[in-house]
């Protein structure tokens, strides 16, 4: 009962979180004209097609151009161009919401579709993809790192790792991605600079995805080469303050075997700040994932990003940053529920 | 603790010193570069191709000829006054010898002449420009006259004032005819302007070995470029004359395809990235240190709407938003800085609040109230200095932040035009494929220079840990 | 002080006023509790009482009953729910902060802990000089003049060789004087001592409450000792009252508090504290039965029922006790003594408890 | 070194015991040549004031010390084995917890937060008592009976349980092996008068009961005497006095003891209250001589220069280390 209230109330504040983002986006096109842009581009879509369809109809030019600007001025009020932006506000949301921002300017889909729902939307597999790949090892490789570190505080392992948890603080994803792709696949010729698949791809289900492994090897050693060395710091002083805590000197004082102290008195309690560190890290990792795609052409939602700035196209950037918000908070709420599962104390006191 | 016991823990550590050392040198060149620097560097000659047509075009940095490359120099010469006058009746002849060595095998890049403001009475200046190679031959690649009095203009008349009259002799289709007219005079070979497209600096510094233009020596020796300024008044005159031939490498960082001077991108880059950094960390210190004390300090209303505004900022995904708001909002370098402040406060505000609770629920605050002190006084004289260390800290740790995000939003291409960055020069490589290509030099330093930067603060940031810990201090009992 | 400060002080105390006078207060705090329900955490609930220049009364209770709460409502520190805080016959409840400063001047409080009441980065005289600062007492020079009278008042001797040094290298009897020397210098007439010698070693307990005894005598100041050690209430305040879940439950000369006790929970009180007697050894002590509740969860009727090893069912769950006066000094909260005739019931020993932690054993989270 | 006159083995015999941490301005001698011996199923107190080496000399019985230690030095012969020389796999699986268990200062910190009360008894029984889960499980519950909790504590976590109860689960896990002999570091300091009346009536019956030894350190010597049947003062890293609590309350030999008991506020007598001068030293830098000489009121040249030896009181068992006994004597 508890949990399931403080399990509300983290969703209801991410729910809050999702909708302020929204609404400064909303605000934000309105105020400075560019929902009006996005409007009357997707009005005049609309009216590429009406024309056509009309051009069939009547014939004569006149009473076409006549009818075309009565349905130009239907469409107009439809959409509130005609009047201010304010107004607007929550039918803007609403599109926002449902992605439903019309056509872009320039970019299409992989089959050529110009909605940005399309363009958008297929472009998310390939983006989880990359992050959780690397996220599942950095973390797998940062808990045994971190864990194996703590049993030696003060060596020179340890403190290699410190010094390079703090360098891995000042080397952003993108620049080690360029730095991968001039040794390694450049000047070495081991992996591909960038893409999904060889061009033309292999034939065959398994040789294909040897192939699209083997271009995302370089962007997921990149992202787990940028997270590692932090996520072991923080594992490693984690262990360490819970070790220096009372409870697990009395559990020693009892005589419990040393595997044992350290599985349940350590790691275990551990956990929620490990996943606290987790969570307040997300905000990075998904800036460095924005990025590593452009760095590698990989065609997930930071590529389309550095494309729709590229080709100024504000209906996909609208799209992205609410798209990035929602996955972000998703993952967040998903960390949050991991928290409070393992931490006792915050079920039973709701704050 | 005191700043001077402070700086002590700091240095004793290795990487306070090295921190510190790193430090020192970035305000060092960022203080000294706005010497040297106009204000408007960004505009007026970054981004002004003009500004940088003379230079050779994705050339690495000269110093790459040690490692037994073997690309020409770049050699631009340039002069005001005349190496000799010859007075021929009312005409005078002003000619501008320079004479220059080529030892290479790679001919120059390209060869370009520049008149800078030529003023004339009567009759229009003619322009000249002879090369003369080592075995005496020579070709005269310009002949022109200045354009002459206009119907709407009254003498005298100044021309290229404003711009210099530039000929780029190797895209010069007349400098082209005059290059194959030499080798059909001297040689004996018969080609075209359009032929020797592209090819106007091999053929001219090499002997044909055989037949045609495809098998060349390069021929190395003492080269002297003529330019001849011939003038029919004694009061015409002219401001200044430039001749360049184009090296295959260029200064410290060599540089982009379009010729820029890397070094001075890269030395406008240090101030730049350590004010982003710098301003950043400290406003968004200053307001997250204000919230953070007020909140903690005075519960209530105020505390709750302070947590719930840093609660939802601090769960907005930076990146994301930044690059909405500057795409949107326009690409502006204080704008970049204005929302990492806004997005930057929260986080401290949130620590310093659970820490001033802490220290509220100790005896001072209590005590000290019971003296009489305001609120304001026991906030910021008691409370605030309890947490200066680890606020001081705080603001190192933030500092690269502010400066990578900059950089990662310049690398997507919303950089503030006006003022090049590191970040910006980088995102031109990439755009420009320069890492395909490898063009290291211009990928490599800019980022090395922000890794650099941001280390410095994070090695800074580490070896403040014992003054905010003194358990890693004294390990005593 | 200012002699008009001083005059009328004087014709408040001749009027019959008493310096300081808690009227029934209450201090009820807003807790968020489970879900979106939030509770009232009662820390006091109704307490009177009053202090004169030079007398030093005792306020003694377990963690929890509300005692620090009332020394800070009487500094006020807190502003309190309800009752009245009166200072020389002033109603100071709900003097706003920025007109408190004459109160202030007044009332001070030297507070528990040594080692966090001082702040580390203020020299020892800064510290002492931080009243005189705030309430602009005089030039700088005549500051630091009265900075070291304090400190030598404190016998912190000699003390130019305390100015410059930062409280960490003291130790704690030496912090705790500095603590006292910073109430001293504006010379109060009433001086909260909020637990001033718990976290002191035994053996320096007996100095610092000599040295407050002293500067009692010295300066009329009138002392509220806050206290979980009834046995340093014996010796340092002549008159003490318990407090039991924010009320007192039972007030009178320590003494007569000790050796005939009233309230049942006094007695329990008594019958735990330790005395060196080897004669205890191995006897079990007769005990209250489990903890205190929270504040938060007051128990209705008299709130010691639950506890209490003379519980009248019917009565004391029910009916809230009367405050019977036995005599002009003493008084106790309880239904065992409200008879008419005042009949004081001494038989009502409690029977040796050996339930002492089934039941309602704390429920405190 | 033993106050009470008995017979046989004692069940633990300490031995020119000496503790110091490294510290950056020297080594700190928290425990310098403490030697005692206790009877099986009898208390032994240790009071002494912060800083004088009590809690240390706990840690080191049940060789629970910090990294910073420089020197541990001396005998603890525990049934005949001397536990310090053990190796530390031997020490942990034959005599922590089986022979010797601790309940804790902080008894709140000495539980893990985030396991329920029930299972953290269990987990002793499991790993070192051999039982299975379902045996150490009613056992558990026993033992949680022992100290009086209410059976639905089993399945409760530590935040949720005052703090009284949470001492009581320590001290269940303390019982959980059925040691011979429990440190008690002063398991009440943290507690209120009457919880802790509790749980020294729940120590009272156990020592009648089960007949476990125990050594109870305290900076409350009116606590101890509720408890103790010897009474050891500690001062500066020394036991100054020794003997059976009746000796040493009655007619203490050495001068801070003396003033130590001169120093309680009694709660049924007038008699002004006493207090030693000065602060106690630092054990980086101890007094020469006896250690207790910059404060005594009775100093003599030779409490300067020289170290006293334990020497008999006049009242029987209890020894002192004090020149005055000397003095006595001769």
């Amino acid at each position: 009962m508890a949990l399931a209230y403080t399990l509300g109330l983290r969703a209801l504040s991410l729910v809050g979180v999702l909708f302020v983002v929204l609404l400064l986006v909303v605000v934000t096109l309105g105020a400075t004209g560019f929902s009006d842009r996005m409007l009357t581009a997707i009005v005049s879509e609309e009216m590429r097609g009406t024309r056509q369809a009309l051009a069939e109809t009547i014939k004569d030019p006149e009473r076409l151009e006549e009818t075309l600007r009565e349905r130009r001025a239907e469409l107009e009020e439809f959409y509130g161009l005609d009047r201010p932006w304010y107004t607007r506000l929550p039918a803007m949301v609403g599109r926002v919401l449902t992605l439903d921002l019309g056509a872009a300017r320039n970019l299409r889909s992989f089959d050529g579709s110009s909605r940005v729902t399309d363009i958008v939307l297929e472009r998310v597999p390939y983006s989880i993809m990359l992050v959780t790949t690397s996220l599942v090892i950095t973390a797998v490789i940062g808990l045994w790192l971190g864990a194996k570190l703590a049993t030696r505080v003060g060596t020179r392992s340890d403190r290699l790792t410190s010094y390079l948890a703090a360098a891995s603080n000042a080397l952003p994803a993108w620049w080690a991605g360029i730095l991968l792709i001039l040794v390694l696949s450049f000047q070495l010729r081991i992996f591909p600079s960038g893409g999904l698949y060889s061009s033309p791809p292999p034939e065959g289900g398994l040789l294909r995805f040897m192939d699209l492994m083997w271009h995302a090897a370089l962007p997921i050693l990149t992202l787990v080469l940028v997270s590692v060395g932090a996520w072991t710091y923080v594992v490693r002083t984690m262990l360490l303050n819970t070790a220096q805590e009372f409870h697990v000197t009395a559990a020693r004082a009892r005589g419990l075997p040393e595997g044992q102290v350290m599985r349940r008195h350590i790691l275990r309690v551990a956990a929620p700040p490990i996943a606290t560190n987790i969570i307040l890290a997300l905000t990075g990792s998904i800036g460095g994932a924005i990025l590593t795609e452009t760095v590698f052409n990989w065609p997930g939602m930071g590529r389309l990003y550095f494309d729709a700035i590229t080709t100024a196209d504000e209906a996909v950037i609208v799209a992205l940053t609410f798209l990035f918000t929602l996955m972000y908070i998703t993952a967040r709420f998903v960390l949050e529920v991991l928290y409070v599962v393992l931490d006792p104390r915050v079920r039973y006191t709701a704050q | 603790m005191r700043p001077g016991e402070a700086l002590r823990v700091v240095l004793r550590s290795g990487s306070g010193r090295l921190g510190m050392g790193l430090l020192a040198v970035l305000v060092l060149v960022s203080v000294l570069v706005p010497f040297f620097y106009p204000l408007d560097f960004g505009l007026r000659f970054w981004n002004n191709p003009i500004a940088w047509a003379d230079n050779p075009k994705a050339a690495p940095p000269a110093w790459t000829n040690l490692l037994g490359d073997t690309a020409p120099r770049h050699r631009v010469f340039d002069a005001e006054q005349p190496t000799g006058t010859i007075d021929a009746g009312s005409a005078r002849i002003r000619q501008f010898a320079f004479t220059f060595s080529h030892q290479t095998v790679e001919p120059p890049t390209f060869l370009s002449v520049s008149i800078g403001a030529v003023t004339f009475h009567e009759r229009p200046p003619i322009l000249s420009m002879t090369l003369t190679r080592p075995d005496g031959r020579s070709a005269t690649l310009l002949q022109e006259a200045v354009r002459g009095l206009r119907p709407d203009e009254t003498s005298p008349v100044t021309r290229f004032a404003d711009e210099p009259r530039r000929v780029y002799l190797t895209g010069d289709a007349a400098a082209l005819g005059a290059a194959a007219d030499f080798l059909l005079r001297e040689f004996d070979l018969r080609t075209s302007g359009t032929e020797l497209q592209g090819r106007l600096e091999e053929v001219l510094f090499s002997m044909p070995t055989g037949e045609g233009v495809d098998s060349l020596a390069p021929l190395n020796g003492e080269y002297t470029a003529t330019i001849r300024v011939i003038t029919y008044d004694p009061r015409d005159s002219v401001q200044s004359v430039r001749f360049v031939a184009a090296g295959g490498v260029y200064g410290l960082m060599g540089t982009d395809t379009q010729g820029r001077d890397l070094a001075t991108g890269l030395l406008f880059g240090f101030p730049v990235a350590l004010l982003i950094g710098v301003l950043t960390s400290v406003a968004a210190t200053i307001l997250g240190t204000f919230f953070g004390i007020l909140s903690g300090f005075s519960g209530g209303r105020t505390d709750t709407i302070i947590q719930r505004v840093s609660d939802v900022m601090t769960n907005i995904p930076l990146l994301p938003i930044l690059i909405f708001l500057i795409f949107v909002l326009g690409q502006k370098l204080w704008l970049v800085m204005t929302i990492l402040v806004i997005f930057g406060w929260p986080g401290l505000t949130i620590i310093l609040r659970s820490m001033v609770l802490q220290v509220r629920s100790g005896q001072l605050v209590e005590a000290t109230q019971a003296l009489g002190a305001s609120r304001w006084r026991i906030m910021f004289r008691h409370v605030f200095f309890q947490m200066a260390p680890f606020i001081v800290a705080q603001m190192i740790f933030f500092t690269p932040a502010a400066i990578l995000a900059e950089a990662g939003l310049s690398f997507l291409g919303l950089g503030d035009p006006s003022l090049p960055t590191w970040g910006q020069i980088l995102e031109q490589g990439f755009r420009t494929g320069a890492i395909f290509i490898g063009y290291w030099w211009w990928i490599l330093p800019p980022g090395i220079l922000i890794v650099i930067t941001a280390m410095t603060f994070v090695l800074l940031a580490l070896a403040m840990e014992p003054v905010l810990n003194p358990r890693l201090r004294e390990r005593a009992a | 002080m200012t002699e008009l400060q001083a005059a009328r002080a004087a014709t408040a105390q001749e009027r019959g006023v008493p310096m300081l006078e808690l009227r029934d207060v209450a201090m009820h705090f807003r807790a968020r509790g489970r879900g979106f329900r939030s509770t009232t955490v009662r820390a006091l609930d109704g307490v009177t009482l009053t202090l004169d220049r030079g007398e030093t009364v005792a306020i003694v209770g377990e963690s929890g009953c509300g005692k620090t709460t009332l020394g800070r409502v009487s500094l006020r520190l807190l502003r309190p729910t309800a009752g009245q805080v009166v200072f020389d016959g002033e109603d100071v409840t709900r003097t706003p902060e920025r007109r408190l400063k004459p109160f202030r001047r007044r009332a001070q409080g030297i507070f528990q802990d040594p080692f966090t009441s001082l702040d580390p980065y203020m020299t020892i005289g800064q510290i002492v000089e931080e009243p005189l600062v705030i309430h602009g007492a005089g030039a700088a020079a005549a500051r630091r003049e009265r900075v070291r009278w304090a400190l030598d008042e404190v016998r912190l001797r000699p003390a130019e060789d305390f100015v410059d040094r930062f409280p960490h290298l003291l130790s704690g009897g030496q912090r705790q004087r500095v603590g006292i020397a910073r109430a001293l210098t504006l010379t109060p007439d009433y001086m909260l001592a909020d637990e001033p010698v718990s976290m002191i070693d035994a053996s320096s307990r007996a100095e610092i409450l000599a040295l407050l005894g002293e500067l009692q005598e010295r300066h009329r100041i009138g002392y509220l000792y806050i206290t979980h050690d009834i046995a340093t209430a014996r010796h340092f305040a002549p008159t003490a009252a318990v407090m039991y879940l924010g009320r007192i439950v039972e007030q009178g000369p320590t003494r007569q508090l000790i050796s005939d006790p009233l309230h049942p929970y006094t007695k329990g009180l008594l019958n735990a504290v330790p005395e060196p007697d080897p004669a205890n050894r191995l006897a079990e002590r007769i005990v209250l039965p489990g903890e205190a509740p929270s504040p938060a969860n007051v128990p209705g009727g008299c709130r010691f029922h639950p506890r209490c090893p003379a519980f009248m069912a019917g009565l004391c769950d029910v009916v809230p006790p009367p405050i019977v006066r036995i005599d002009p000094l003493r008084s106790v909260e309880c239904h065992l003594y409200g008879d008419d005739d005042h009949q004081r019931v001494r038989e009502a020993e409690p029977p040796p408890d050996d339930t002492e932690n089934t039941a309602q054993d704390g429920e405190t989270v | 070194m033993n106050g009470r006159a008995t017979s046989g083995e004692p069940l633990l015999s300490v031995r020119g015991l000496r503790l110091s941490y490294a510290a950056e301005r020297g080594d700190v001698r928290a425990v310098d040549g403490v030697s005692f011996d206790l009877q099986a199923g009898q208390t032994l107190a240790i009071v002494g004031e912060s800083g004088s080496g009590k809690t240390s000399l706990a840690l080191a019985l049940l060789r629970l010390l910090p990294r910073n230690v420089a020197l541990l030095q001396g005998q603890a012969i525990l049934n005949g084995v001397d536990c310090l020389t053990l190796s530390d796999g031997d020490f942990r699986d034959r005599i922590r917890w089986r022979q010797i268990s601790m309940v804790f200062q902080g008894a709140a910190e000495s539980l893990n937060p985030i396991y329920k009360v029930g299972h953290q008894v269990r987990e002793v029984l499991t790993a070192r008592g051999g039982h299975s889960r379902a045996a150490a499980d009613g056992r558990a519950k026993e033992l949680l009976d022992m100290v009086r909790l209410p059976p639905e504590t089993f399945n409760r976590y530590p935040h949720e349980l005052s703090g009284g109860m949470k001492q009581r689960v320590a001290v269940a896990s303390a019982l959980a092996l059925n040691p011979p002999l429990i440190l008690l570091d002063e398991p009440t300091s943290a507690l209120d008068v009457g919880v802790q009346a509790q749980i020294m009536n729940l120590f009272k019956r156990f020592k009648a009961n089960l007949g476990v030894a125990s050594i109870f350190i305290s900076h409350d010597i009116a606590l101890a005497s509720d408890l103790a049947d010897t009474i050891g003062v500690m001062y500066a890293g020394r036991i100054v006095e020794i003997g059976s609590t009746e000796d040493v309350l009655r007619a203490p030999s050495h001068p801070y003891t003396q003033k130590l008991l001169a120093a309680i506020p009694r709660l049924r007598s007038d008699a002004p209250l006493e207090f030693i001068p000065g602060a106690p030293p630092d054990l980086s830098d101890p007094p020469s001589g006896c250690r207790f000489h910059p404060r005594c009121a009775f100093v003599m040249e030779r409490c300067r220069s020289e170290s006293p030896p334990d020497l008999p009181s006049q009242s029987g068992s209890a020894v002192a280390a004090c020149w005055l006994l000397d003095e006595g004597a001769s």
